[in-house]
């Protein structure tokens, strides 16, 4: 898979498609780090294996990538997911990207343009597995009170270093509202107040664009699960609004059901 | 074995005995068993709810009370009064929470509002299908079907079939093969109470009731209420005084018309308690009033055997 | 630092009576930023106005909150008086301490200190207020009436006099409503179609009026001054230009037992047929229901006879696009149907009757040419019992108001029946006569001293048929309570007068209001009759309550007014509460991510996406921009904007982000 | 010790649940007096941000009305309204947040004894579950003006 992945790279870097190719290479130690291959003699630096995992869509948005040019990126599902969305949001025209599809069968999935990745995604809709059902469902069979401890001990720990915001591939506002001071919409001190407030935001404002890659869960230093909030809309949004493939806070349909309206 | 609770009420035992003969003889054969309500008392009639309103709340308030007690939903009560207190003593007690404790109290019990009263009727409607296949002697009479005033009054309590032109029995009626006739004094009043102190007006009020239905070609009326029956059968002198003429049409009680289509034999329903005795006037021909289009037309009998005889 | 006036108003005692104005007024006078706050007894009077100007200009304030009544009450009046101090209108707002405060508590400390929290909330939000200027926008001078009937005819004629361009649209196929239906009207008994045709006639030949009949709304969008109406114009199979209206067709037509609307079901009509003679336009039309070439293929014979060749059976729908500038509602009443008396027999008794088809029948037009004949067997009636109230006033039906205008028309219908059979009997049972208009009480007294008709104060309780005669049982509450019975040969219910079906889709159309019968809803019972709460769209007529024509016909030259008044500005002024995407220097422009997730929100599709360019025209960013025009200020964008960069002027996030800080 | 007072702050539709609170007060409705009314156009311009700053400034009780379905004066604003709530109670009662605080309705412009009835009852089921002291204990509270200046 590796090999397939390198030649690919060659072919698109020497014809000229594409200016730089973001994949996964070797970091210092056992780990594994976004590299940015923009030779095809460099393209051998390119690996794949189990622990690339990181959602490396962020760094489509970053303008300092945009510089060098059309980029080709090798992506697995949840990348795929998260290119998917940013098209939805018209952060890219067709052109500016080329992708390297992997399937969850771990085989290279031609993807020619854009709308072929949009086909691909919409082929595989976004559901929560098993065990991440399992882990919600753990939660809210907790009590009241139980959640609120539980969520009172994880953003205890947070110290507002916004990591989870800088590695989330749809957290590309030039000005995030945590920044906003006129009005202060969130309590700045990372206290218990300020860190509530501020995930309550990140998880709404991520309601029905959050692909479940788990990036933000990765970047945390202090292991604050944040996956769960979003998974927990994900789940919402299916159960209330059905397979919708408009943004959920956007549409509407005229019954949509509740049972808390008096 | 289906189980209901039932509540005879006082006049089940006494003057209207064939009602509850009638009854207790139907649903053997539907297969259906009444639990009667544990030591029940007089649910107040019309004289408690004249003279004090928590007396009038809290004897068939106790009677929901113990019918709690037997864990079934519904309690099939005949009388058309008693149902109308049962049901206004549910309401009022779900209602009105200061009225709830005081009656609690009175009556050292806890209301919880699991039983639900529903009257002959309703009892038929529900369990229709555990006697429709059942008939053999199909009722093939021109009936008067006379609801009376309490079963579908006041209809923010009873909220049972139409108030001003009730249908459902009707309904049953017709299931059993008889036609029910189009009438007009189905929720009018009998005289009811003034039986005892002015017969004679109840003779003037009954007149025009039996009057109608003679008119309208019926063969029987068919009431679901004792005090109906009484008024309708037992002051027949007073009708005839009152209208001049003698009427010889039957009253018989809905469970009896039931039994009679099951094959159930007059004397075990009680027939000969009447005072009008049970024989069919024959069937009149009704001069051809032009009937509007409108008119609600029956449901088609299903039983086949009954050819639907073509209206006018 | 801003500068504040408080102004605390006692509305007479409306307020003072539990709430302590001075107090509050003292109170707020401590407030950082407040340098002027006085109570007085009606701030909306000329001299409480006043005072709030000459604080202005001596103490140069920058912002103004009166708290007092309800904004819908007096926020125009109170930005209006700014405006005249020089003071921008919208640095002024309302705390409402009337509706919301001292009228739904008693009287209290509590009461007191919400009151204060009410009005420093306001003081909080004022400092963060932006001048705002009107949009102007502007104004299509084209009417729009709905419903042909005496309102929509009287508000059509009074615009089209004022020089405007109206657009009619009636239902059914003809203009003249119900009333042309009627017979004679009260209190003058003037023959209704005589006063009715000429109006008729006058529309259609209007220059300014464009007349469409078997048409109706399919949508609407927009806004005031700027609607965009889309009518459905059914097919009338007949081509109206050619055709003379010689009405050859409706004679020769095969189908004729079918019971015409508009004798309410007593008279028959064909199946290609013209509402009755007067018709405006007097052109036919096929009815697809009933025409045997439509149902089975085959006859035509409407295409044989016709002398111009006008039939066209294949003639589609027409959808017309107009752009209207204001609409007119005038849609009109009904009459309670027949499911709802099986107590009086009606609709089982073919001689129990309702108001409408009595006025049929007593009409010269009508099925029997204006004798009073039984509908079962055509004889006269010797004896008529008249019924008001059936259905009005009866909470059992649902319907527990007063339709106002059935003891007049009942009183008439008597009246009708003495002057035409002159040994009937004719009796009304009532429960109380309204005949409050002019010359109505004594049209009743009238039909009571000198038609000798019997008014007998009671209910009926039931109708039933004997021996051909309808017993009537009802009671007499004045000569000795006792039920009498009465052997009538004809029973006229005057039921009650109900909203028009389809009233609800309309509303919703239209997004116009509506109370719970159906009924469209007024922007202010006693001082805005005629508009509703949505702008540009006003009320004409029986469609906003029961009402009498000469009501109807003054509410609809009111509407007609409202309309003229709308039309007379070549621009409108509009609220400048409307949504903005911010635009900041370079480089970043906006602080719009460009997401285009606010798009599909907005139902006004105001909001669409602008491509920035820096000086040299490059393209630097798309960011959302949206058209002042289309914007009507719901605020759906802002709140869903993540990256707030939309903001609603007069409800900005500053400005309700203060208010909440200050409770 | 007095009774609790629960402090409720009410988000509104200008153009339904407003002047159906007005209709209460023509009508002369009396209610509790907990409860603070904020205007906004529509219930659509209601952000969940303004929800959470509520309880930030010390709220016991938070009560969001607007028009019923189909009859917003903007058409859909109460559709996006609902979808938002759908979501945003589902993630604040996830996370331990008590969302029978926030009490969502639809109140007519003709439904002043509704509003009357919604008051009412917001205001006893709050006093039922008392102060919020779990959200206000998060961080230290400014006292309003109010409470300082003019007692």
């Amino acid at each position: 898979m590796q090999d397939k992945i390198i030649q690919k790279a060659k072919e698109l870097l020497s014809g000229g498609a594409v200016q730089v190719v973001i994949g996964y290479g070797q970091g210092t130690g056992d780990r594994v780090r976004a590299i940015f291959i923009q030779k095809p003699e460099d393209a051998g630096r390119l690996i794949m294996d189990g622990r690339c995992v990181q959602n490396l869509a962020g760094y489509l948005m970053k303008h300092e990538v945009r510089a060098l040019g059309r980029a080709a990126i090798v992506a697995r599902m949840p990348v795929l997911r998260s290119i998917a969305q940013l098209m939805y949001e018209e952060q890219f025209k067709d052109s500016d990207v080329a992708v390297i599809g992997i399937s969850d069968a771990n085989e290279l999935v031609d993807l020619p343009d854009l709308n072929a990745l949009k086909e691909y995604v919409r082929a595989n809709p976004l559901k929560l597995t098993p065990e991440e059902q399992a882990e919600v469902d753990r939660l809210d069979a907790m009590t009241r009170e139980e959640r609120w401890a539980f969520w009172m001990e994880e953003t205890s720990k947070c110290i507002k270093c916004y990591a989870c915001r800088a590695s989330c591939p749809m957290c590309y506002c030039a000005r995030c509202t945590v920044e906003v001071n006129q009005p202060q919409w969130i309590s700045v001190p990372s206290h218990d107040l300020g860190n509530l407030e501020w995930h309550i935001m990140r998880a709404m404002h991520l309601a029905g664009r959050c692909v479940n890659c788990g990036e933000c869960t990765r970047a945390c230093p202090v292991g604050i699960p944040l996956r769960l909030l979003n998974q927990r809309i994900i789940a919402d949004i299916a159960d209330n609004f059905g397979e919708e493939e408009d943004y959920a806070l956007a549409a509407f349909k005229p019954d949509d059901k509740e049972d808390f309206i008096r | 074995m289906i189980k209901i609770a039932y509540y005879p009420g006082c006049s089940l035992l006494g003057t209207a005995r064939e009602y509850d003969e009638s009854l207790r003889a139907i649903v053997k054969k539907m297969g259906i068993e009444l639990v009667d309500v544990p030591d029940w008392n007089c649910c107040g009639a019309s004289s408690a709810h004249s003279l004090d309103h928590d007396l009038s709340v809290a004897l068939p308030g106790r009677i929901l009370m113990q019918a709690e007690s037997l864990g079934l939903e519904d309690l099939v009560v005949p009388c058309a009064a008693c149902y109308s207190r049962l049901m206004m003593a549910r309401h009022e007690l779900m209602e009105d929470a200061a009225l709830k404790a005081r009656v609690c109290e009175m009556t050292g019990m806890e209301f919880r509002g699991t039983v639900r009263p529903i009257n002959i009727i309703e009892f038929l409607q529900k369990y229709s299908d555990t006697f429709t296949d059942k008939i053999t002697a199909p009722f093939d009479k021109d009936v008067a079907c006379y609801y009376g005033c309490l079963l579908v009054r006041p209809p923010k309590v009873t909220n049972f079939d139409r108030p001003e032109d009730p249908r459902s029995m009707d309904e049953i009626m017709s299931l059993l093969g008889s036609k029910p006739v189009e009438w007009d004094f189905k929720v009018e009043c009998c005289g009811a109470a003034h039986s005892i102190t002015r017969a004679g007006l109840v003779g003037k009020l009954s007149s025009k009731i039996i009057g109608n239905a003679v008119h309208r070609g019926a063969q029987a009326i068919i009431v679901a209420c004792p005090l109906c029956h009484s008024n309708l059968d037992m002051r027949r002198n007073f009708i005839n005084k009152a209208a001049g003429r003698k009427y010889d049409i039957p009253v018989l009680y809905i469970t009896e018309a039931v039994g009679l289509a099951m094959g159930i034999g007059e004397k075990e329903l009680g027939l000969h308690r009447h005072t009008v005795k049970v024989r069919y006037p024959e069937k009149v021909k009704v001069e051809a009033e032009p009937r509007p289009k409108a008119a609600a037309a029956t449901k088609p009998t299903p039983a086949a055997q009954t050819e639907q005889t073509e209206e006018a | 630092m801003s500068r504040i006036g408080v102004f605390v108003c006692h509305c007479g005692e409306n307020i003072s009576a539990t709430v302590d104005c001075a107090g509050v007024a003292e109170a707020m006078s401590r407030v950082p930023g407040v340098v002027h706050s006085v109570d007085y007894k009606y701030m909306c009077s000329d001299p409480g106005q006043t005072m709030i100007k000459d604080a202005i200009k001596e103490k140069k304030l920058d912002g103004v909150v009166v708290s007092a009544c309800s904004p819908h009450m007096h926020e125009p009046t109170f930005r209006r008086a700014c405006a005249e101090a020089g003071l921008n209108p919208y640095l002024c707002e309302m705390a409402n301490i009337r509706e919301h405060c001292s009228w739904v508590h008693e009287k209290s400390e509590a009461t007191t200190l919400k009151a204060i929290d009410l009005v420093h909330k306001m003081v909080e939000k004022v400092k963060k207020n932006q001048p705002l200027y009107s949009i102007k926008v502007p104004v299509t001078k084209t009417a729009l009436v709905l419903g042909g009937g005496i309102a929509g005819i009287q508000a059509a004629l009074d615009i089209a006099n004022a020089g405007h361009k109206v657009v009619m649209v009636e239902r059914s196929p003809s203009i003249g409503g119900h009333m042309s239906q009627l017979s004679e009207t009260f209190p003058t008994l003037d023959c209704s179609q005589c006063i009715l045709t000429p109006r008729m006639v006058e529309v259609a030949q209007h220059p300014n009026i464009t007349l469409y009949t078997y048409s109706e709304l399919e949508s609407m969008d927009g806004f005031i001054g700027n609607f965009k109406v889309r009518i459905r114009k059914k097919a009338r199979c007949v081509d109206e230009k050619l055709c003379t209206g010689c009405g050859l067709c409706t004679t020769k037509c095969p189908t004729k037992k079918i019971p015409s609307e508009f004798n309410e079901g007593l008279g028959m009509r064909s199946a290609i047929y013209v509402p009755f003679p007067q018709a405006v336009p007097n052109k036919p039309v096929i009815d697809k229901t009933q025409c045997t070439f439509f149902l089975k293929g085959k006859c035509k014979v409407c295409e044989k006879v016709c002398p111009t060749k006008a039939i066209r059976y294949d003639q589609e729908d027409e959808i017309i696009e107009v752009d209207i500038g204001a609409i007119v509602l005038a849609t009109g009443f009904n009459v309670l149907g027949a499911e709802h008396f099986p107590e009086y027999g009606y609709g089982r008794y073919r001689d129990v009757i309702q108001g409408l088809q009595f006025e049929r029948i007593a009409s010269a037009s009508g099925p029997t040419s204006g004798a009073i004949r039984r509908p079962s067997d055509g004889t006269e009636p010797e004896t008529i019992v008249f019924i008001a109230c059936a259905g009005s006033r009866d909470e059992a039906k649902g319907i527990p108001y007063c339709s106002k205008i059935c003891c007049m028309y009942t009183a008439k219908h008597a009246m009708l029946y003495k002057h035409k059979v002159h040994h009937g009997k004719a009796y009304v049972f009532y429960m109380d006569i309204r005949a409050g208009g002019k010359m109505y009480e004594e049209f009743v007294r009238r039909a009571i001293e000198e038609d000798d008709v019997k008014y007998i104060r009671g209910r009926v309780s039931r109708i039933y048929e004997e021996d051909g005669k309808l017993i009537v049982k009802g009671a007499d509450t004045l000569l000795g309570h006792q039920a009498i019975e009465i052997r009538a040969d004809m029973v006229v219910l005057a039921s009650a007068a109900v909203a028009n079906d389809g009233a609800e889709e309309l509303a919703q159309k239209l997004h116009v209001s509506y109370d719970p019968y159906h009924f469209f809803a007024e922007a202010h019972p006693k001082l805005r009759p005629v508009e509703t709460n949505t702008a540009g769209i006003f009320l004409a007529g029986a469609c906003q309550a029961p009402r009498d024509i000469p009501e109807t016909v003054s509410q609809a030259s009111g509407a007609a007014s409202k309309v003229a008044a709308l039309f007379s500005q070549s621009e409108l002024t509009r609220e400048p509460v409307i949504a903005v995407v911010n635009r900041i220097a370079p480089p970043l422009y906006s602080t719009c991510t460009g997401c285009a997730l606010c798009v599909p929100a907005c139902p006004y599709q105001a909001i669409e996406m602008e491509e920035i360019k820096n000086r040299d025209g490059v393209v630097v960013k798309r960011a959302a921009k949206i058209n002042p025009g289309l914007c009507q200020g719901c605020g759906t964008c802002v709140a869903l904007c993540r990256v707030k960069a939309i903001d609603l002027q007069g409800f900005s996030n500053e400005q309700v982000f203060a208010e909440l800080m200050a409770l | 010790m007095a009774e609790f007072e629960p402090k409720i702050i009410a988000f509104v539709c200008n153009w339904c649940t407003y002047t159906g609170a007005d209709l209460t007060g023509t009508s002369r409705i009396k209610h509790a007096t907990n409860v603070r009314i904020i205007r906004l156009p529509c219930t659509g311009r209601i952000d969940f941000m303004l929800l959470m700053k509520a309880f930030a400034r010390g709220a016991d009780g938070v009560i969001v009305s607007g028009c019923h379905p189909n009859d917003c004066h903007y058409t859909s604003g109460n559709f996006h309204a609902r979808r938002r709530w759908i979501l945003f109670r589902s993630l604040l009662n996830f996370m331990g947040v008590d969302a029978r605080r926030i009490i969502f309705s639809w109140v007519s412009a003709a439904e002043g004894a509704k509003w009357a009835e919604v008051v009412n009852t917001a205001v006893k089921e709050i006093r039922a579950l008392g102060p919020y002291d779990e959200y206000k204990n998060l961080a230290p509270i400014r006292a309003s003006w109010r409470t300082e200046h003019a007692g």
